[in-house]
């Protein structure tokens, strides 16, 4: 049996079984939990080839799979965090009800998401698509709050993208009689222009939904912050990874065939950087951690998208390799903020701080990958935003780039938040029960912490397999060559020069920060948030006084303006006016049955009237 | 062979007249009997879809004497298509109300099963003959089952309901006269492959008006807008299982003779053009107005009367594959569908006006019923892998093949609104508290057996999409055949 | 311009359409459940005489070939709109009474037979 | 003889004709109901005169049944006059 | 308003039925190749049946009827199921409104000769223009008349449904026999005899005095379902 | 012309006439019950002559002819009398030339009071 | 009704009734079929027998005594006087609807019957509805009352003498 198939079977049947199991015994579940995420990834790291194929042919319309060197990128990321947040997720879901269902979408999601990347036809791509879309709908209402809003909105917009391209499907299928990738590729430009442009504008509008881009990104706060955090980390690593996978086979593959297509780059690269600017705002805005961190998903996914959309070599190479990263250090955050709230029921800033001491390898985790997020030397991070901002450079992109810098240092703001609301600052009372969170919830952040670090150091670790994607679909083989010819390592030389600088930085880093951990350590005096008293007024007991609370006001009043038109309440008034508008039309059906009848004798006259012309 | 297309109506009808003897001496054959019946009718119709694959269409002559003179059966790949489809579903009907809340009073439950049995018999009736005025016979005959069936509970509003389809279906039925004597006074026959051999012989504008007519009446049992208003109500106050075996099976008849009538019997192109504009419409309009119900049943009705549009649409794009569309699409409605009904009855079983507020929380209480639902709603929205996105597929493809980029748009559009409203209540089942203080019914066995059948088959479809793509494919490929269909019963290959 | 000319034309059509149109008028308009009912047989009935009407031969006579009449086979009426109506009337007859009691149960359980007052199930 | 036919059947139209004005006027149900009767009974007799003329037997089971369903008309309408129905 | 639109719509539809019919034409046979020839010479020839109406109603065109039948076979169960209650039981109302006495004798003698003649127009179905529903119309309303002049008279329920069941297993077992015998449902069996005697036409006689009987059975069902109804 | 034909033409004319009294009486008579009286006599007299006439006529029909005659002179005073009864009962309009004379009113107030 | 239906009725009296039934619907059949042919007097005389048998309780007015030479004498009696008498009246109605002036005097009045059986008093209802100016209106008990379009008298016996002794006399020899 080819190993692909073996894959998605290990998979799905893993996931029914994982689902019954609860029946039988906790423990058996997790470990069949863990091992339908595990088998897979052993199989996938040894057993599947590159452009093999493979043809599930018992359907009418018959399923090609198969593994192209992009897909076999994103693939690495999907598997590989799968791996990591399902040992997560074991020890964050421990007591939790429901755990079957949870498990059974889970793992349904990550086989899905596996399919998308075999796909080699667009029906199989779009049935795992949808496969993965309804799994996640179905974690995103897991918690049963807020669920006919935040689900439904979830989902609707997932139907709005995945019709977007089911049409493009159909439509395809229309003008070369094949449902395959690589057909649509092959015959695309020998098409008419309107479908020329109507395709690509309908698959990146089914993509940008997953990949959250502004106006199709107002689900992503609430559905990630809304579904556990060890889904979040999945949501945001990987999830939101398959609509940069559709895309970059677009850009790619298709818009370099058209002439309007540079248009359309720029286009989709403006709303994505619209989208990083704005959701960083709010990013920066919120008390929760949740929420704070799915903005943030929001606006790194939008640099990722800028790269792809710019589709220059570099702009490529910078869009992948961050995509990679981000997969990294924002699920190690997602996995953060979970294990904090695991420990101490709530992730609001406001509520929580001083944990530095009482979770120190979850900080060490939290610290590692904000660094990262940042795009602080010498982590992944930085790598990945100097390439953007070169590559933006290089292609005249200069107000984007004066954009993408403004947002991305904005980002600092709230990623000093992160660190700050629940690490540091005084230890409460309240707080001071809180433990380390359990080892299976720890591993995988330092797992990934130590991704981060290493990939900081050694870029080209990815930088191959992306180079062989880039490839695949056309581009120039520029492996090493870009990273050589970059303005950063022009300037020092080559990189062989950047690593001893970059420990450099590191050490010294390092050095302060564990000074700095043990001199507070010393100086700490402890008060309680009581104690604070505001221009001599005794505050009343219920005012939360923490300084978490109201951060940055005077930025956000700054940025107020741009912040005030939010997308998400006009579209849903706008839904809330066609509802209306379906509320009046259903009076139609007014229960006098002699209405229906004349409705009918109605019927009979304008077809009797107008019959001739209907028939010819 | 084994068997013949006649039993379909001769056994029923032998059935129905003897139950009512039986039932004096052994009260539980009048549930026992019907049973029996369906389960033959549908294993008949099985063998003889096997016949029909190896030596083609059954053309079975009535009391001797050949067509154009005697009436006529015809059991095609097409019709036994639906002839299967419709036994089965008659008898999974069957299946889930063998225990039904008013067995206790006897001659109401014989009524409720006898009037089922005929019901079925009347529709595969609709889609055997050959015959017009005899399909006008069966149509009425499926009426009549339906209003008895529909005013079944004497307590609720179902009378109304009830009223309301008569009263459509009384005007539909007088309408349906005159366009069979329009044709009878131009052509001088009522069978159907003579009038489609002659009906280029007919008046122009005869032929229009008479279609016209013949479009009127029929729509009202398709359920097409704006004829469909009964519809809704009869799917609300009918017992649950009827609401299923209407939307699997009655309008599946109806839609039948509509595609009998453009496809065979006239020769317009523009009436295909007119079924994709009527499709259209009704779909539409159902499905917006599905949106916003607040009771289960109405929602599922508007939501069926919709998929029928859907249905019309498939049929109106005209070619193998818009019919191959179209016969994925009734295949799966009538599975899923009646799946939908079947366990959404449970989930607000003993609530009084069966809002969709009551399957709050069901989850907890009604797990397999639940997930039955879900799977439902998950098919019927098409997303895949469930069987109700193939159907989707092939219409979209079947439209795209034909350039119908906005019809394709809009059905997607509206396929998100149906989404939505499918989801909320799943979303209710699952992850809203349970207020109110009724227990909630369990299902008997039974039902539990039907209803995990369906549930099966909507799965397998899902996967296996082949296990009838051939099946839909020759009764596609027999459909389009006109002339085939002529010669076969005119020349009597037997 | 001649068919609208032709006294018999109009006598027998006229009436039966007339008839038919007298029904639906009533059935659309009236508000008394009865009447409805009343208003389709009265439809039924114009259908009826008009179906009867197709199948009339000039100077024909019944299609019985009674003794005596065994050899008017070609100036019979058509015989199978007779057969037709038989069937129609029939029908019609189980429908109305059928539409009867429904109309009976809307009163039991209304107490009225006001079609505009019977619309719990709407929207 | 046809003469004596044609009377007889145009004197029986006369009838019918001064019997519907009475059923057109009423006033009572009654009054119809008693029009209608005398209606149905001069319509037998016409019936079976037509099956004379057109010499077919056949038509008198028409004529008697006719008479038969006009009587049990009459009670029917009078008993629902009684409102014993 | 509502009147306006239906009068309009009324007229148009009106103008163009007329419009229809009026082209058609009022005794005038448009056809040349219909199948009325065929039934009449049938029906002469082949069935020996005299009343052509008949041979269609209940051979040519007998799968019809067979619905038909079932139709009002439908209609019987379909109203006994719509004004179904749990109890029955005798009204008082029929004592108030005693029939006249005189409607009473006169009922009771005339009772069984409308019946005789009921069950004559079914068995001559093929002869004259009756025929199995006719004959069962006329035996109902014989019921009729005794059930409003009898208010405490009452039809006996199994007696009715033995009726009613006997005679549609009979018309639909001559129909299987004629399937098994002949390979065609209802097809002829029996000798066709001579044209315009009472056995004549095979089995068409048999199958209109199996409506009649049905047809008898389930009109007096519906009619003293409905008289009962306020009880 | 047989002796059956001339009497049958004369039973056809007389009872046609009478129909048409029967008619008459319908139309001119002042209330429901005068209106029973003439409708019941002439036009069951009438039918019955024309009926009659026609077997003679038809000698081959006269089985048939009879039942139907006695049908008529049966069935046509049972429906009338019912009717009256009725009507009265409904308090249909009386006429009197005089004053009233109605002696059926003592069972009809009998039968109010038991209600 | 009711006490008449539930009577125990001997054997006798059974076949009495039935075999007057018999003959008496078996002559209605020769009617209707207006026809002696073998087949349908077979079918007949079944047919017959069938429902006079079904109906032996119920749906019979007398018994074969009626066949009695004397009544029979006076059944033909009976009719001869009826025929008359309805010729009279039809004359009658003739004047009365013809003359300008409409010559009526309506009234309603009352007399008692000797009669017992039910289906004499309706042949003597049906009897005086059909005779000059006179409508049976009900028959309460043995009360008759009658419509009489030119009411001579209001004295119920004088009434009985006027309208209903001719038939009465005649009526209980017969039954
Ligand atoms: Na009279
Ligand atoms: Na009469």
């Amino acid at each position: 049996m080819d190993i692909i198939i073996l894959i998605l079977i290990v998979f799905f049947a893993g996931a029914v079984l994982t689902a019954f199991s609860e029946k039988i015994s906790t423990l058996v579940q997790d470990i069949l939990f863990l091992g339908t995420l595990i088998v897979p990834a052993i199989l996938f790291f040894t057993g599947v080839e590159m452009n093999t194929d493979t043809i599930i042919s018992f359907n009418k319309v018959p399923l090609n799979l198969g593994m192209t060197p992009l897909s076999y990128y994103f693939a690495l990321i999907v598997m590989g965090l799968a791996v990591l947040t399902g040992v997560y997720t074991v020890g964050q879901m421990k007591g939790k009800k429901r755990k079957g269902y949870f498990y059974l979408n889970y793992i349904l999601s990550i086989g899905a998401m596996f399919g998308i990347l075999m796909s080699k036809d667009l029906v199989s791509f779009f049935i795992f698509w949808e496969i993965m879309t309804w799994a996640s709908y179905l974690i995103v209402i897991y918690n049963g709050k807020n669920v006919q809003k935040i689900g439904i909105k979830y989902f609707v917009m997932s139907a709005i993208g995945a019709y977007a391209m089911l049409m493009a499907i159909v439509l395809t299928h229309s003008l070369t009689g094949s449902f395959l990738i690589s057909d649509l590729i092959s015959g695309f430009g020998s098409w008419d222009h309107g479908m020329q442009i109507l395709i690509p504008v309908l698959l990146l509008v089914g993509f940008g939904v997953k990949a959250a881009i502004m106006p199709l990104h107002i689900w992503a706060p609430d559905a990630y912050s809304n579904s556990p955090m060890s889904y979040t980390a999945i949501f945001s690593g990987a999830l939101s990874k398959m609509g940069v996978y559709g895309m970059v086979i677009v850009f790619l593959a298709l818009l370099t065939k058209v002439p309007e297509g540079a248009l359309i780059r720029d286009i989709v690269a403006w709303m994505a950087a619209i989208t990083a600017a704005i959701s960083t705002l709010y990013a920066i805005k919120q008390d929760d951690a949740k929420r704070l961190l799915a903005f943030s998903s929001i606006g790194q996914l939008g640099y990722i998208v800028i790269g792809v959309a710019i589709g220059t070599p570099m702009a490529m190479l910078a869009g992948l390799f961050l995509a990679f990263m981000h997969g990294v250090f924002k699920s190690t955050l997602f996995m953060v903020v979970g294990a904090v709230e695991k420990q101490t029921g709530t992730t609001d800033f406001t509520e929580i701080t001083g944990l530095i001491r009482k979770m120190p390898w979850t900080f060490l985790a939290a610290l590692i990958s904000i660094i990262a997020l940042a795009g602080i030397p010498p982590l992944g991070g930085f790598v990945g935003k100097w390439m953007l901002y070169e590559s933006l450079i290089q292609s005249d992109h200069f107000m984007l780039v004066t954009l993408v810098f403004f947002s991305s240092t904005a980002a600092f703001l709230y990623c000093y938040k992160i660190l700050f609301g629940f690490f540091l600052g005084q230890e409460e009372k309240e707080w001071s029960h809180v433990k380390e969170a359990p080892a299976l919830m720890v591993v995988p952040m330092i797992i990934l912490s130590i991704i981060s670090v290493v990939l900081g150091t050694f870029p080209q670790l990815i930088m191959k397999p992306i180079n062989a994607a880039m490839t695949f679909y056309g581009m120039p083989d520029t492996y090493g060559v870009l990273w050589k010819e970059s303005m950063l390592f022009n300037k020092w030389g080559s990189d062989i020069a950047l690593t001893p600088i970059m420990y450099g930085i590191m050490a010294i880093f390092i050095v302060v920060a564990i000074f700095l951990f043990f001199r507070n350590r010393s100086r700490t005096r402890y008060v309680t948030t009581k104690d604070i008293s505001t221009s001599g007024e005794i505050p009343k007991e219920h005012e939360n006084l923490t300084f978490t609370r109201g951060f940055f006001q005077p930025f956000l009043r700054a940025v107020e303006p741009v912040m005030r038109k939010q997308i998400d309440k006009y579209m849903l008034s706008f839904a809330q006016g066609i509802e209306d508008l379906f509320e009046f039309t259903r009076r139609i059906y007014n229960g006098n049955g002699q209405s229906y009848a004349i409705y009918a004798m109605i019927f009979l006259i304008i077809l009797l009237v107008l019959g001739k012309n209907l028939f010819g | 062979m084994v068997g013949s297309p006649v039993l379909f109506v001769a056994i029923p009808l032998l059935a129905a007249f003897i139950i009512p003897l039986t039932g004096m001496m052994w009260k539980n054959s009048v549930r026992v009997i019907p049973g029996l019946v369906l389960a033959f009718m549908f294993f008949l119709s099985i063998s003889l879809m096997g016949y029909v694959n190896e030596h083609g269409t059954i053309v079975e002559v009535l009391a001797g004497w050949k067509p154009p003179i005697g009436i006529n059966l015809v059991f095609s790949p097409f019709t036994g298509f639906l002839t299967t489809l419709m036994t089965f579903l008659g008898f999974i009907v069957w299946l889930y109300s063998y225990k039904f809340k008013r067995n206790v009073d006897f001659e109401p439950s014989m009524k409720y099963f006898m009037l089922l049995m005929l019901l079925v018999t009347g529709s595969v009736g609709i889609v055997l003959t050959g015959d017009i005025f005899n399909m006008f016979v069966f149509i009425e005959i499926v009426s009549i089952s339906g209003y008895g069936l529909t005013s079944f509970y004497t307590r609720r509003d179902s009378a109304e309901a009830a009223f309301k389809f008569l009263f459509m279906g009384a005007i539909a039925s007088t309408f349906l006269l005159i366009a069979i004597m329009i044709i009878y006074s131009q052509l001088g026959t009522l069978n159907i492959a003579d009038i489609a051999e002659k009906m280029p012989m007919m008046d122009h504008k005869l032929k229009v008006l008479s279609l016209v007519f013949f479009i009127l009446a029929i729509g009202v049992e398709a359920e097409i807008f704006p004829l469909n208003g009964w519809a809704p109500d009869v799917y609300t106050e009918a017992p649950g299982p009827i609401g299923a075996a209407f939307a699997g099976i009655v309008v599946k008849a109806a839609i039948y003779a509509s595609v009998r009538l453009v496809y065979t019997m006239y020769d317009f192109s523009g009436a295909f053009d007119l079924f994709i504009i009527i499709g259209l419409i009704t779909f539409i309009m159902a499905e917006t107005t599905a949106l916003r119900q607040d009771r289960l049943k109405r929602m599922l009705a508007y939501s069926s009367i919709g998929q029928m549009g859907l249905v019309m649409i498939a049929f109106g794009i005209g070619t193998k594959e818009g019919v191959y569309a179209a016969l994925f699409l009734m295949f799966n409605h009538a599975i899923i569908k009646s799946l939908l009904f079947f366990s959404g009855s449970y989930l607000v079983f003993n609530k009084k006006n069966k809002y969709i507020k009551h399957v709050n929380g069901m989850g907890k209480y009604l797990p397999i019923t639940s997930v039955l639902f879900t799977i439902g709603a998950f098919a019927i929205i098409g997303l895949p892998p469930f069987a109700g996105f193939w159907s989707k597929l092939a219409i979209l493809t079947a439209a795209a093949d034909n350039k119908m980029v906005v019809l394709i748009a809009v059905i997607l559009i509206i396929s998100i609104l149906e989404a939505v409203y499918y989801l909320r209540v799943v979303n209710r089942i699952y992850f809203y508290d349970k207020k109110e203080k009724t227990e909630p019914k369990k299902p008997s066995l039974n039902a539990l057996v039907a209803m995990i059948s369906l549930g099966v088959i909507v799965l397998v479809i899902g996967f296996y999409p082949d296990l009838i793509s051939g099946i839909l494919d020759r009764a596609a490929a027999d459909l389009l055949d006109k002339g085939n269909y002529i010669k076969d019963v005119l020349t009597l290959n037997k | 311009m001649e068919k609208y000319l032709n006294i018999l034309n109009i006598a027998i059509y006229g009436s039966a359409v007339l008839l038919m149109l007298i029904g639906l008028y009533g059935a659309l308009t009236k508000k008394s459940l009865i009447k409805i009912v009343l208003g389709l047989s009265i439809l039924d009935s114009g259908v009826h005489l008009l179906m009867i009407a197709i199948g009339y031969l000039k100077d024909g006579t019944a299609p019985i070939f009674s003794p005596g009449n065994e050899d008017k086979m070609n100036i019979m009426v058509d015989p199978i709109p007779q057969a037709l109506v038989l069937t129609a009337i029939v029908i019609g007859f189980g429908v109305t009474a059928v539409a009867l009691s429904l109309v009976i149960r809307l009163y039991r359980h209304h107490n009225t037979l006001r079609i505009d007052e019977i619309k719990k199930l709407k929207w | 003889m046809n003469y004596i036919i044609y009377f007889s059947l145009t004197v029986m139209i006369l009838a019918l004709i001064l019997s519907a004005i009475r059923f057109y006027k009423g006033p009572s149900a009654g009054d119809r109901t008693l029009a209608l009767d005398t209606m149905t009974t001069i319509g037998v007799s016409g019936i079976v005169l037509l099956s004379y003329m057109y010499n077919r037997y056949i038509y008198l089971d028409v004529a008697l049944v006719y008479g038969v369903l006009g009587f049990i008309g009459v009670i029917v309408i009078a008993r629902y006059l009684e409102k014993a129905l | 308003m509502k009147k306006v639109i239906v009068l309009i719509s009324l007229g148009i539809l009106g103008f163009y039925l007329i419009d229809i019919f009026l082209g058609i034409g009022f005794g005038v046979q448009h056809f040349t190749a219909g199948v009325k020839d065929l039934y009449l010479s049938n029906s002469k020839d082949t069935l020996k049946v005299s009343n052509v109406v008949t041979a269609i109603v209940v051979n040519f065109r007998g799968f019809d009827t067979l619905g038909e039948v079932t139709v009002l076979f439908l209609a019987s169960t379909a109203l006994g199921g719509i004004l179904y209650k749990k109890r029955h039981h005798v009204g008082e109302r029929s004592v108030l409104f005693p029939a006249s006495r005189v409607v009473m004798s006169g009922a009771k003698l005339l009772f069984p000769s409308i019946v005789l003649l009921g069950a004559y127009v079914f068995i001559h179905g093929h002869l004259s223009p009756g025929g199995g529903f006719q004959g069962g119309t006329i035996i109902a309303t014989g019921f009729l008349l005794m059930l409003l002049t009898y208010r405490n008279y009452s039809v006996s329920h199994n007696r009715l449904v033995y009726f009613e069941s006997l005679a549609g297993i009979l018309f639909v077992s001559i129909g299987l026999v004629g399937y098994f015998s002949k390979g065609s449902f209802l097809e002829n069996v029996l000798p066709v005899g001579n044209m315009n005697e009472l056995f004549s036409g095979g089995v068409i006689g048999i199958i209109y005095i199996a409506v009649g009987f049905k047809v008898a059975a389930e009109l007096t069902g519906i009619i003293y379902t409905v008289l009962h109804e306020k009880d | 012309m047989s002796i059956l034909e001339i009497l049958g033409g004369i039973l056809l004319v007389i009872g046609s006439i009478f129909l048409f009294l029967g008619s008459l009486g319908i139309y001119r008579m002042p209330d429901v019950f005068n209106r029973l009286q003439a409708g019941t006599k002439a036009s069951t007299l009438g039918a019955m002559a024309t009926i009659l006439g026609v077997g003679l006529l038809a000698p081959g029909w006269i089985l048939k002819i009879i039942i139907i005659i006695l049908f008529i002179g049966y069935s046509n005073p049972i429906s009338s009398h019912a009717l009256a009864r009725a009507m009265h009962k409904r308090k249909a309009f009386m006429y009197f030339k005089g004053e009233e004379i109605d002696a059926y009113k003592e069972i009809e107030e009998k039968d109010n009071t038991e209600k | 009704m009711k006490s008449d239906y539930f009577k125990k009725l001997s054997f006798g009296t059974k076949m009495s009734r039935f075999f007057m039934n018999w003959i008496f619907l078996m002559m209605v059949w020769l009617g209707f079929t207006n026809s002696f042919a073998p087949q349908e007097l077979l079918v007949g005389v079944f047919l017959t027998a069938l429902i006079s048998f079904l109906g032996i309780r119920l749906f019979t007015c007398c018994d074969l005594s009626l066949l009695h030479p004397v009544r029979l004498f006076n059944i033909l009696k009976f009719i001869v006087v009826f025929l008359i008498a309805l010729i009279k009246s039809n004359l009658d109605v003739a004047r009365r609807v013809l003359s300008p002036s409409l010559p009526i005097n309506p009234g309603i009045v009352k007399f008692k019957t000797k009669l017992t059986k039910n289906f004499a008093k309706m042949v003597l209802a049906n009897s005086i509805t059909l005779t000059p100016g006179t409508l049976t209106i009900d028959i309460v008990d043995d009360t008759f009352y009658i419509h009489w379009i030119d009411t001579l008298t209001t004295n119920p016996e004088e009434a009985f003498k006027e309208i209903a002794e001719q038939f009465e006399e005649i009526l209980l020899k017969i039954f």
